[in-house]
C-alpha cells in the first residue's frame, strides 16, 4: 500500500465525500469542453469502442464473404472494401489510440499523483483532432469506401479511382491526435510525478505508456509525410513513387512501413503495460524484475524504429538490406520474452485470484505467447519466402493484435472499470465472455495459420475449394468471438445503471490511483501523496509513517 | 541563462549571429568550387549547414544552458532520422533503381515527356551476380 | 523535479499569474512546457526529415537531371532569404532575453523587427514563385516549361514547390504565432517571472530557421 | 513428425522446398516447445498458488539476476541460429544457377503473360521440363503484383518499372499453382496459373504441338477452355453484365456500334480482327485497353474461341 504521508480521512465505500468528477459538473458543454484528464479519457473511451463495434462489423462482413469461395454475399469490388475498411478502422481509429489515449489518459496522472496531465488543452484538442479525422474516415466510407488495403500501397493507390484520397486525409490528421497524446504524457511522466515518486518507483504502465509515448512522437511524423506525398502524387503525380515518372513503389514501402512498424509497437507496449499491472495485484506478489521490464519496454521502443525492413523481404528489396533487417528483427524479439517470463517469474509462488482482470491476463500470456513465437517465422528469411502475404500473417498479427492489445485492453476495462465509474461489474458474466471470447479467437485464427502454410494468399475474395473448410471454421469463430464481445459490452454498460457500490480499491492494488476514491474527485488527491514504497510492495504494510515527514 | 546578465546575452547572440552570416557566406562560396565529385560537394554544405544549425540550437534555442532533457529529445529525432536514411539506402543503393523500360502509359496519365520503352534501361541483375546489376539492353518486346 | 517540500495546503501564499492549478510552481510549468515543445519541434524535424530523406533519393537516382533544373533557382534570392531568416533568429532570441530581463519596450520592438522580417521572407518566396509560375516550372504534371530540359527535371520542382511550400506555411504559422506574442507583449502579459509563452514561440521560430538553413545548401547549392 | 508436415504444408516441387520444409519444421519444433512451457508454467502457477481464503503470496522474491540472464541469452542464441539457417537457405532461394531456362514474365492487371527465349509466348500458363533450373525474369506492367509458387516455396513481387527475378528446379511432375499474392485489385483472387512439369518429350512435344489435351478436344469446348484460362474473362462475361470489356453475350451475327459512331455486323472476321489487333475496332463506350493476342494463341487456339463466342446466344 503507497504511504501516503497525510492519509484523506476514511471515506464509506460508495458515498465519496466530495463530488466525484462524474458529478462535478452537469451538462452537454461540460462534457465537450472538459480539460479533467478523467473526462477526456472516458469520451476517447465511449469513441474508440464506438470505432471498434464499426471495425467488427466489417471484420464479420469479410468472414461471411469467405465462408464459401467465390460470391457468398457481396462482390469482389465490395469486399476489397471491406477488408480495406476493416483494416484502416481497427489500425488508425481503434488500435492505436485505444489504449495510451483512453485508459492511459484516464489512469496516468493518478498513478503518477498529478492533478491532471502536463498540457489539459492539448489533450482536448487531441481528443476534437481525433473525432474530426474520424469523420473524414466516415466521409470516404460514405463516398465510395477505399479498396487498396489499409496499406495504400503504391502504384495501386495512386491510380485507384476509389476515394483514397480522403481517407488519406483522415489518416494524416488522426496522426497529429496521437503526436499530441505521445507529447503529452512525455511531458506529464518527466515533470508531473508526485514527491518522492522517482523514475524506478513509477508503476510499470507508466513505463509502458513512456516507451509508447516515445514511438507515437518519433514515427508518426513520418505517417504524416508518407500521407502527404501520397496525396501529392494522386493529385499532381509529383513523381516519386509512380514507377513511370520515375518514381520507386518500393520507396513507398520504406516510408509507410518506417512508421507501421513501430505504430505495432505503439499498439502492443501499453498491453504489455496493463498485464505488468493486472499480474502484480492478482498474484498479490511484487512484480518479478521490475528493472528488467522497465527496459525493455524503452529497448522495445527504440529497436522498433530499425526493423522494418521485414515487411520487404519478397518486394524486391537487396539481398544486403533483407538479412540486416532480419537479424534485427530477431534483435526486438528478446525483450518482449524477457517481459513474458517476467510475468510468469511474478506468478510463481504468489496468491492467485482468478478474477476477470486476471483471466483475461492468462489469455493474453498464451495468446501473445502464440503471436510472438509465430514472428519467428516471418523474421527468418527463407521461411517469410513462402509465408509472406499469405493467411500465416493474418493469423500472426492477430493473434499478437486481438490476442495481444485487445484482450489487454479488455483486461484494463475490467482492472480500471470500478475506479472510473465507481460501480463492480457482474463476475459471472465476466468469466462466461471470457471463455466464450478464448474459444472464438482460436477457433477463429488457429485455422488461418495452416491456410496460410498451405499457400493460401490474403486478400482473396475468391479461393480454392480446397481451403474452404478452414474458412467455414474461421467463421463460424468469428461469430462466436462477436457473440464474447457483445456480452462484455452489455454487462459493462448494465453495471452502469447501479448506483456506485465499488470501493476505492476493490482488488487491493498498491500503486497511487487505488488510494483515491472511485471514481476519483475532480483533482484526483485530497492530499498531494507523497511515495515511500515500490510501486508493487505487497509484503505487509509496517507501522505507518509518522505523518508529516 | 539566468546567469548572465541582459547585456552579455547580446553580445553572445550578435557574435553567433555573425558567425551565422560567415558560414552562410562561406558555403555559398563552397558551392561556387567544383570538387572532384558532386558528393563532396553534397558534404561540405551538409557539414556547414550542421555547423550553423548546432550554433542555432546551442544559442539562440538554449539548448547548452538548460536540463539535457531538451538536447537528448533533440538529438534522438536526428538519430531516427539517420536510422531511416541508412537503412532506406541499404536497399536503394544495392538495388536496380527502377525504369519506366516497359510501361505502357497511364490512362490518360502524364508522362513528363518520360518515353515508356527507353532503350538501355537496366536489365535483371545477371544470373549468380547480387549487387549492382549489369547494364544490358532489355529484352526484345 | 524539485524536492521542496510542497505546502500541502490548497492555496498557495502568492499564486502568480499564468501559473495554471495542476503545476506546483512555475519552474515546474515552464520545465514540462520545454519538454513538451522539444518533443513538438522533434516531429517537425522528421516530417522535413522524410521529405529530405525523399529529395535525397530522387537526386541520387536523377543528378544530372537536378543539376540542370537547380539552374533555374535564384541564389541570390535564396541566400538573401538566409540572411533574413538569421537576422529574425537573431531579434526573436533578443526579444526573449527581453522579456527574461523585464525591458518591455525592447520585448515589443524586437517582435515587431522578427514580424517585419519574415514577411520579407514570403515576400521574396512570392517573388520566386511568381517567376516559376510564369515559365511553368511547376510540380508534377503541371510542369509545361518550353525551353531545353532533361526529361526527369519536373522532380526537381516536385521536390522544391513541396518543401519551400511547406517551410512557407510553417513561417506563416510562426508569423501568427508572433503576432498573438506581440499582442500580448503590448498589453503587459509578460514579466521575469513569467515570459515561457515568448520562450516556446522563440524554440518554434528558430527551429523553422534550422529547417530552412538545411534547406538552402541542398536545394540552391547543389553542383 | 512427417504426418504434421504433410497437414501443415503443400506438396513438395522443389528440392529446395525440402530444405525449407525442414528449417520449418525446426522452427515448429522450437515453436511448440516454448508454447507449451509457458502454458504448462502458467497452467500450473495458476492452480497450485490459487488463492486460498485471503491468504498472501509465499515469497516477495523480486529478481534473480542468474535466471534472467539465462533466459535472455538462451533465446538470443536460439534466434541467431534461425536466422543464420534462414539467410542460408534465402540465398540457396535467390540466387538463381547460370544456365537456367530464362523465361520473361510480364504480370498485368489479373493475368500473367510468359514468353520463352524462342519467342513463344503463352497465358497464365508455362511448361517446363524436369531436372532443369529455371529462371523467370520479372516485370508489372501496372501495379505490384507478386509471383508465388506455395509447392515450390517461391515469391517475389513483380514490380512495374523494375526487373525482379526468381528460380527453381522443379523435381516432381505434373501441375503446380501459381497464385498473385499481393493485393492487386478486383481480380487479384482470379489471376491464377499454372505451371507444368513435364518429361523431356512431353516437353518437346509440347514446344511443337501444343497442349495435347486440347488438340483433340472439340473447338467450342476448347474455347471456353481458353476463355478461362487466357484471362478473357476478367474483362468479357458470358450472362451480358458489363465488365472492363463487352460482354459476348448475344454479340456474333448482330449489328456492333463502334466507338467512332460507325456499325458493323459482328462476324467470324471481326471476332479474329478483336482478337489479334484489338485496338483496329473498339465497341463504343469502351475503352481500348483489350491486350493484343498476336503471337499469343495458335491458330487452332483463335479458331477454337470464335466457335465459343459463336455459341453465346
Amino acid at each position: 500500500m503507497a504511504d501516503v504521508a497525510s492519509t484523506s480521512h476514511p471515506m464509506a465505500a460508495g458515498e465519496p465525500a466530495a463530488t466525484n468528477y462524474l458529478k462535478a459538473e452537469r451538462g452537454f458543454k461540460s462534457w465537450i469542453f472538459t480539460l479533467d484528464h478523467k473526462r477526456i479519457g472516458v469520451m476517447y473511451l465511449w469513441s474508440v469502442l464506438l470505432m471498434f463495434l464499426l471495425g467488427g462489423i466489417f471484420a464479420m462482413l469479410v468472414r461471411l464473404e469467405l465462408l464459401t469461395p467465390g460470391k457468398t454475399i457481396m462482390e469482389a469490388d465490395t469486399y476489397n472494401r471491406m477488408f480495406t475498411l476493416h483494416g484502416a478502422v481497427m489500425i488508425f481509429l481503434f488500435i492505436i489510440p485505444a489504449i495510451p489515449a483512453s485508459l492511459g489518459n484516464f489512469v496516468l496522472p493518478l498513478m503518477l499523483g498529478a492533478k491532471d496531465v502536463a498540457f489539459p488543452r492539448l489533450n482536448l484538442a487531441s481528443y476534437w483532432i481525433y473525432v474530426i479525422g474520424a469523420v473524414f474516415g466516415v466521409v470516404a466510407m460514405v463516398t465510395g469506401g477505399v479498396d487498396t488495403g489499409w496499406t495504400f500501397y503504391t502504384p495501386y493507390s495512386t491510380t485507384s479511382s476509389t476515394s483514397v484520397t480522403t481517407m488519406t486525409f483522415a489518416a494524416f490528421v488522426l496522426g497529429f491526435s496521437s503526436i499530441f497524446t505521445g507529447v503529452n504524457f512525455i511531458a506529464t511522466i518527466h515533470r508531473l510525478r508526485a514527491p518522492g515518486m522517482t523514475w524506478f518507483k513509477t508503476p510499470l504502465f507508466v513505463w509502458g505508456i513512456y516507451a509508447t509515448a516515445i514511438i507515437q512522437v518519433l514515427a508518426t511524423p513520418i505517417l504524416g509525410i508518407t500521407l502527404v506525398l501520397l496525396m501529392m502524387e494522386r493529385v499532381f503525380s509529383v513523381g516519386i513513387f509512380d514507377p513511370r515518372l520515375g518514381g520507386d513503389p518500393v520507396l513507398f514501402q520504406h516510408f509507410f512501413w518506417f512508421y507501421s512498424h513501430p505504430a505495432v509497437y505503439i499498439m502492443i507496449l501499453p498491453g504489455m503495460a496493463i498485464i505488468s499491472e493486472i499480474i502484480p495485484t492478482f498474484s498479490r506478489k511484487n512484480i518479478f524484475g521490475y528493472r528488467a521490464i522497465a527496459y525493455s519496454s524503452v529497448a522495445i521502443a527504440f529497436i522498433s524504429f530499425l526493423v522494418w525492413g521485414h515487411h520487404m523481404f519478397v518486394s524486391g528489396q537487396s539481398e544486403l538490406a533483407s538479412a540486416v533487417f532480419s537479424f534485427l528483427t530477431f534483435l526486438v524479439a528478446i525483450p518482449s520474452g524477457v517481459k513474458v517470463f517476467n510475468w510468469l517469474a511474478t506468478m510463481y509462488k504468489g496468491s492467485i485470484d482468478l478474477k476477470a482482470p486476471m483471466l483475461y491476463a492468462i489469455m493474453f500470456l498464451m495468446l501473445f505467447a502464440i503471436g510472438g513465437l509465430t514472428g519467428l517465422f516471418l523474421g527468418a528469411l527463407a521461411t517469410d519466402i513462402h509465408l509472406h502475404d499469405t493467411y500465416f500473417v493474418v493469423a500472426h498479427f492477430h493473434f499478437v493484435m486481438v490476442g495481444g492489445t485487445v484482450i489487454a485492453f479488455i483486461g484494463g476495462l475490467h482492472y480500471w472499470w470500478p475506479k472510473m465509474f465507481g460501480r463492480m461489474y457482474s463476475e459471472k458474466w465476466a468469466r462466461i465472455a471470457a471463455v466464450l471470447i478464448f474459444i472464438g479467437f482460436n477457433v477463429t485464427f488457429l485455422p488461418q495459420f495452416v491456410l496460410g502454410t498451405r499457400g493460401m494468399p490474403r486478400r482473396y475474395y475468391n479461393y480454392l475449394d480446397q481451403f474452404q473448410p478452414l474458412h467455414a471454421f474461421s467463421t463460424v469463430g468469428s461469430w462466436i468471438l462477436g457473440l464474447g464481445l457483445f456480452i462484455v459490452l452489455g454487462y459493462l454498460l448494465a453495471s452502469l445503471r447501479k448506483r456506485y457500490d465499488a470501493p476505492p480499491n476493490p482488488w487491493g492494488g498498491t500503486t497511487l490511483e487505488w488510494t483515491t476514491s472511485s471514481p476519483p474527485i475532480a483533482h484526483n488527491f485530497e492530499h498531494v501523496p507523497v511515495v515511500t514504497r515500490e510501486p508493487y510492495d505487497h509484503s505487509p504494510a509496517p507501522a505507518p509513517a509518522p505523518a508529516g515527514d | 541563462m539566468a546567469a548572465h546578465s541582459y547585456a552579455e546575452e547580446k553580445k553572445i547572440n550578435t557574435a553567433v549571429l555573425g558567425s551565422l552570416l560567415a558560414l552562410t557566406a562561406l558555403t555559398v562560396a563552397a558551392a561556387g568550387i567544383h570538387f572532384e565529385s558532386p558528393a563532396v560537394n553534397t558534404i561540405v554544405a551538409l557539414a556547414i549547414a550542421s555547423m550553423k544549425a548546432s550554433l542555432v540550437a546551442l544559442f539562440f534555442m538554449h539548448l547548452r544552458y538548460e536540463k539535457p532533457i531538451n538536447a537528448i529529445i533533440f538529438l534522438t529525432g536526428i538519430a531516427m532520422l539517420a536510422v531511416f536514411l541508412g537503412l532506406t539506402l541499404l536497399d536503394v543503393d544495392y538495388r536496380a533503381t527502377p525504369r519506366p523500360a516497359n510501361l505502357k502509359p497511364p490512362p490518360g496519365g502524364f508522362t513528363a515527356g518520360v518515353e515508356p520503352a527507353k532503350p538501355g534501361g537496366t536489365a535483371p541483375p545477371a544470373a549468380g551476380e547480387a549487387a549492382q546489376p549489369a547494364e544490358q539492353a532489355p529484352p526484345a518486346r | 523535479m524539485s524536492d521542496s517540500a510542497i505546502s500541502t495546503t490548497e492555496h498557495a501564499p502568492e499564486h502568480p499569474p499564468g501559473l495554471q492549478h495542476h503545476f506546483a510552481e512555475m519552474e515546474q510549468q515552464a520545465d514540462s512546457a520545454k519538454i513538451g515543445m522539444w518533443a513538438f519541434l522533434v516531429t517537425e524535424v522528421l516530417l522535413f526529415g522524410g521529405l529530405f530523406v525523399g529529395y535525397g533519393i530522387m537526386h541520387a537516382r536523377f543528378t544530372e537531371a537536378f543539376a540542370s533544373a537547380h539552374h533555374h533557382l535564384d541564389r541570390v534570392m535564396g541566400t538573401l532569404n538566409t540572411v533574413i531568416l538569421l537576422t529574425s533568429s537573431w531579434t526573436m532570441v533578443m526579444a526573449v532575453s527581453s522579456a527574461r530581463a523585464g525591458k518591455q519596450k525592447n520585448l515589443v520592438r524586437y517582435l515587431t523587427v522578427t514580424l517585419l522580417l519574415a514577411g520579407a521572407f514570403l515576400v521574396v518566396k512570392y517573388l520566386e514563385y511568381s517567376h516559376k509560375f510564369h515559365e511553368g516550372l511547376l510540380p508534377g504534371r503541371f510542369y509545361t516549361y518550353a525551353g531545353p530540359h532533361l526529361p526527369e527535371e519536373f522532380l526537381f520542382f516536385s521536390f522544391y514547390f513541396m518543401m519551400t511550400g511547406l517551410h512557407g506555411l510553417h513561417v506563416l504559422a510562426g508569423m501568427i504565432v508572433i503576432s498573438w506574442l506581440l499582442r500580448r507583449a503590448i498589453r503587459g502579459d509578460f514579466s521575469p517571472s513569467y515570459y515561457n509563452p515568448v520562450d516556446m514561440g522563440g524554440l518554434y521560430w528558430h527551429l523553422v530557421d534550422i529547417i530552412w538553413i538545411y534547406l538552402f545548401p541542398l536545394i540552391y547549392l547543389i553542383s | 513428425m512427417n504426418w504434421l508436415k504433410s497437414i501443415l504444408l503443400p506438396a513438395q516441387g522443389t528440392a529446395y522446398a525440402a530444405e525449407h520444409d525442414t528449417f520449418f519444421m525446426f522452427i515448429v519444433a522450437l515453436t511448440a516447445f516454448f508454447f507449451l512451457l509457458i502454458t504448462a508454467l502458467v497452467v500450473f502457477f495458476v492452480w497450485r498458488y490459487r488463492r486460498r481464503g485471503d491468504s498472501p503470496a509465499e515469497s516477495q522474491v523480486t529478481h534473480n539476476t542468474r535466471l534472467e540472464i539465462v533466459w535472455s541469452v538462451i533465446p538470443l542464441i536460439l534466434v541467431m541460429i534461425i536466422f543464420a539457417w534462414g539467410f542460408h537457405d534465402y540465398m540457396n532461394a535467390y540466387t538463381a544457377p547460370g544456365d537456367a531456362l530464362e523465361i520473361q514474365v510480364t504480370a498485368k492487371q489479373w493475368i500473367w503473360q510468359f514468353e520463352y527465349p524462342d519467342g513463344m509466348r503463352t497465358v497464365n500458363e508455362i511448361h517446363v521440363p524436369i531436372g532443369r533450373p529455371v529462371r523467370l525474369v520479372m516485370s508489372s506492367e501496372d501495379v505490384i503484383h507478386s509471383f508465388f509458387v506455395p509447392s515450390f516455396r517461391i515469391k517475389k513481387d513483380v514490380v512495374p518499372g523494375m526487373y525482379t527475378d526468381l528460380w527453381f528446379l522443379p523435381e516432381a511432375e505434373g501441375e503446380h499453382t501459381l497464385f498473385c499474392a499481393e493485393y492487386c485489385g478486383r481480380g487479384h483472387s482470379d489471376m491464377l496459373g499454372k505451371i507444368y512439369v513435364d518429361s523431356e518429350e512431353k516437353f518437346r512435344e509440347w514446344q511443337e504441338l501444343g497442349d495435347e489435351r486440347t488438340r483433340t478436344m472439340p473447338l467450342a469446348e476448347l474455347g471456353a477452355l481458353l476463355y478461362e484460362s487466357r484471362g478473357c474473362s476478367t474483362c468479357h462475361s458470358l450472362d451480358g453484365s458489363r465488365r472492363d470489356g463487352p460482354s459476348f453475350k448475344g454479340v456474333f451475327g448482330h449489328e456492333v456500334k463502334l466507338s467512332d459512331g460507325t456499325t458493323v455486323l459482328a462476324d467470324e472476321n471481326y471476332i479474329r480482327e478483336s482478337i489479334l489487333e484489338p485496338q483496329a475496332k473498339i465497341v463504343s463506350s469502351f475503352e481500348g485497353i483489350m491486350p493484343t493476342f498476336q503471337g499469343l494463341l495458335r491458330e487452332r487456339e483463335v479458331k477454337a474461341l470464335i466457335e465459343f463466342v459463336k455459341e453465346q446466344q
